[in-house]
């Protein structure tokens, strides 16, 4: 049964003026939107930095598989081939001792030169320095090539490799947990506040269904309202989160060279879609499944 | 066009408000319905349009078997019948106006149609000056004017009128009397709940008197009272 | 007991309701006030217990002037006055019994005083067995005579009833009347805006007829009417 | 005025109905208060737990002054006494070119085993080690301690000191005022919610005014059923956050050794308390504001 053109323009009508109607309620529930997206949104942002730092972190584990002193340059490139070849490896460089000294003097900072006059007898080994494709396998990979016996040793900061992996995945776990969570209470939250607005309109519901308005006459401009609650109380948060991370966003990258937050774009956009589409819907299904309760009569 | 037979009806809390109902009524009659404060008239004019649903019995309206009814097919049964309620039904925030268009964007009328409909029942009722006031800024009485307005301006094969004349002065009233009238001698068939003793002894039609949930006279050309 | 002098409301719409209404009502009188729909009974009566404030003009009730009263002091004066409204408006979600035992807890009565006082009240208006019933579960008059009983459970010095018998059978309503006379026998003060024309014409009082918002008949022992 | 006993009685039980006879709606504000006293205890426990690592980081800032190689042993005693005494000094210690090669040789781990070999030309200076009682104020100390001219030099990290303070003080700064920010909005959103409970029940506050209610003999009611809805509102989130962090306490304790989080006790009982305290002020606050709209009949 097709809706008449002019029903649904009476219908659109109906539910912008319903707006303006209930002011105060449709402030109410717009304003419980905005908050909750407020919340969820700065949470998604603060979720998706972490993830990046904990990246940002995990990709810096890296293996150094030191040489036998006695290997020579032809047996230590096959190494390197044969590493190069190995399916979790990402990335192998070559570093022989000399370039090891400045590297570990470097990292010393202004320290290190004290230990310029150890390059004559230089102590250290030539190595390989190993980039897991996951940084998670990075303890297999470094068994594996352990085992070559052109290596001497491998490095790889096991005593604190376990430890980092089981943070990160227990952050990475409880992030996920507390933005489904946070999501679902939003739901919760707003489809209630747009609940207690309908129930204060029962009556109305009930008078139509008793002037012969059929179920789908009387939910749609309730759905409209809904649609429209959401995207207003929208509105504001996703402005608000926008200029609020892109600032922090510049704030960090001129103040914090050694960590810099996930680009705005096309992140932001991402989210703020995200967040206005579940806010829309959210708004619809608050109000057709508070109307439906009532629509019994 | 109504019929009711053996209709009971007991309410969620115990009260038997019907207590088997036989009524039979045809198109185009004027009936009053009467009957001491309590009594069930209110509770037989719900069973008619399903605003309840009986605990037993049989109801035809329009020769539909209600119980037959499909939820889907209720509002259709309604759009049929008009209902001045009791207690009004008015929507508080709407305008005079928009409360008796609403009648008229459910059956989907004519936009221009439905400006001209409205305005000529407000006119009979005596409030096209109020068109655009809020109902909660009605008389007692003048919102009584326009549930009557809302239930006949779609011209429905019934009309129930449930103590149409409660809130109204004797004059307002028999202006009132005379608009149902004139809708009866067009065919519409009228259920007229009253304790307005005057109305039913001067305007001679079918009484039908209840008491205690049972038809105890139905008499044409009857008066006010219910001692069978 | 009762007087306005020179007293206009006009709502904030523009409607002017009163239009100079002058009216001396003295201790003990019995008082029906008549007058067309919409000409300005409601709004008189709650002129009388400041649910509204005139636009002008002087209204004195038992010696106080109301401009006069602080916000503070209104609930003092609204308990010597018993209100029965036309749209009664009862506490939906409470019982029966809790409705009208709310006006007595207000004045901070006796727990088993008020025990006593609601179950006679509700004997009065023939509801002693309905105490416990939700009030959304009555009937139109059912609903009405919680209303009356309200009104009168705590002996009011004034007892204002705005189309009281409006949702009452004939039976009814005269035995209602018959308490009205009986608590105005005991030196109540009883203000009666009402369109029965038959109690008006039978049980013969002074009757105020308004019009327009102006008084334009005053008469001792009138008849319903009011043509001047 | 003093209000009689047995009308105080009757306030009290009617508050207690009230919940009872609102069910739905006593149930709404009771959830929008458990949902959003979650998340700000959440937040609480990360604010408190973020200033604590905070804390922990900074408090690991040292000076590392170190001696010109021809200062002797009394000179280098006279130093230290000095700086010892000194204000803005929490703490010194004198570490020896032997000892300090022990902990450099201990921080580069295994590797560090292969400059054993240093230690008799061993090209590292005596030193102290200083902590300053306030960590903003290490720039300060090491400069001062820098002019003595037994000192050749002073090491602290500057480079990257600056930036970890402003991080640091930036992370304060917004926690703080996520947190303010937050609980604003949850008093708003809770308060918002009673509103609209309360705003179907204006109908009934006026017919209580006009059957001659005093304003503090409606409102009384209202003030028993807010605090009762703040206090039933908190239970469920205090008991599960109480449990949470325990947990998470735990957890983090057995399996991540380098940071533990604040201990549960008493900081947790302390968070409750306010959350409780605050809860059931909003509860009242909120329903005494709405109440008052209605009041002026
Ligand atoms: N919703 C309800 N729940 C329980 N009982 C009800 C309900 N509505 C009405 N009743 C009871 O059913 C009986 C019949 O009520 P009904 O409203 O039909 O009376 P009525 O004839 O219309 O009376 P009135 O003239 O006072 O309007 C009464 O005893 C009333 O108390
Ligand atoms: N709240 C309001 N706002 C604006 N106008 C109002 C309001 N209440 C009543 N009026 C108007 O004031 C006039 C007097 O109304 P009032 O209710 O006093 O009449 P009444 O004599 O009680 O009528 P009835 O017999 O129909 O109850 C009417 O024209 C009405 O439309
Ligand atoms: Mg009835
Ligand atoms: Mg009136």
């Amino acid at each position: 049964m097709a809706i008449k053109r002019k029903t649904l323009t009476r219908h659109g009508r109906e539910g912008f003026k319903n707006i303006r109607r209930n002011g105060w309620m449709s402030f109410a529930s717009m304003s419980a939107v905005a908050i909750m997206l407020f919340v969820v949104g700065a949470f998604a942002f603060l979720i998706v930095n972490t993830n990046h730092l904990i990246d940002t972190i995990e990709n810096d584990v890296e293996i150094r598989a030191f040489f036998e002193h006695d290997v020579d340059a032809s047996e230590q490139e096959s190494v390197l081939e044969e590493v190069e070849s190995h399916d979790s490896v990402e990335n192998v460089v070559y570093r022989d001792r000399d370039e090891g000294l400045d590297v570990f003097m470097e990292s010393m900072g202004s320290d290190g030169e004290v230990f310029e006059n150890l390059r004559e007898e230089n102590p250290l080994n030539d190595a390989l320095i190993i980039q897991a494709t996951d940084p998670q396998m990075t303890a297999a990979v470094a068994e594996e090539v352990n085992a070559q016996s052109a290596i001497e040793s491998v490095e790889y900061g096991e005593s604190i490799l376990g430890q980092l992996f089981t943070v990160t995945n227990y952050v990475r776990i409880l992030g996920g947990a507390l933005v489904i969570g946070l999501i679902f209470t939003s739901v919760f939250l707003i489809s209630n506040t747009i609940k207690l607005t309908i129930l204060s309109r029962k009556d109305e519901i009930q008078i139509m269904k008793l002037v012969g308005a059929t179920n789908s006459f009387v939910r749609f401009p309730f759905f409209i309202e809904g649609a429209l609650i959401g995207l207003i109380g929208a509105i504001i948060p996703i402005a608000g989160l926008t200029v609020g991370y892109s600032y922090l966003y510049s704030f960090m990258y001129d103040q914090v060279p050694f960590f810099t937050f996930v680009e705005p774009n096309p992140m932001i956009w991402q989210i703020s879609g995200l967040l206005l589409l579940v806010s829309i819907l959210v708004g619809i299904f608050g109000s057709q499944m508070s109307v439906r309760k009532f629509l019994k009569v | 066009m109504i019929t009711m037979k053996r209709v009971r009806k007991t309410y969620p809390n115990g009260v038997q408000a019907l207590n088997g109902m036989n009524i039979h009524i045809d198109k185009g009659e004027f009936v009053y319905v009467v009957g001491p404060s309590g009594a069930g008239k209110t509770t037989f004019i719900k069973l008619m349009i399903r605003e309840l649903k009986p605990s037993e019995g049989l109801i035809q309206i329009n020769g539909n078997n209600l119980g037959d009814l499909s939820d889907k097919q209720i509002p259709y049964l309604r759009r049929k019948i008009g209902v001045v309620f009791q207690d009004f039904k008015l929507f508080t925030k709407l305008s005079v106006y928009e409360n008796i268009a609403f009648a008229l964007e459910v059956i989907e009328e004519e936009p221009e149609q439905i400006k001209t409909k409205v305005m000529d029942v407000l006119d009979i009722v005596g409030l096209k000056s109020k068109a655009r006031f809020n109902t909660s800024e009605l008389s007692g009485g003048e919102k009584q004017r326009i549930a009557i307005a809302r239930a006949i301006v779609n011209q429905p094969a019934i009309l129930i009128a449930d103590e149409p004349t409660g809130n109204l002065d004797p004059e307002t009233a028999w202006s009132i009397m005379g608009t149902l009238e004139e809708i009866n001698n067009r065919g519409t068939t009228i259920v007229m709940a009253t304790h307005n003793s005057h109305i039913v002894n001067t305007l001679k039609k079918r009484v039908i008197a209840i008491e205690n949930g049972k038809v105890v006279r139905d008499e044409l050309g009857g008066s006010y009272g219910y001692q069978a």
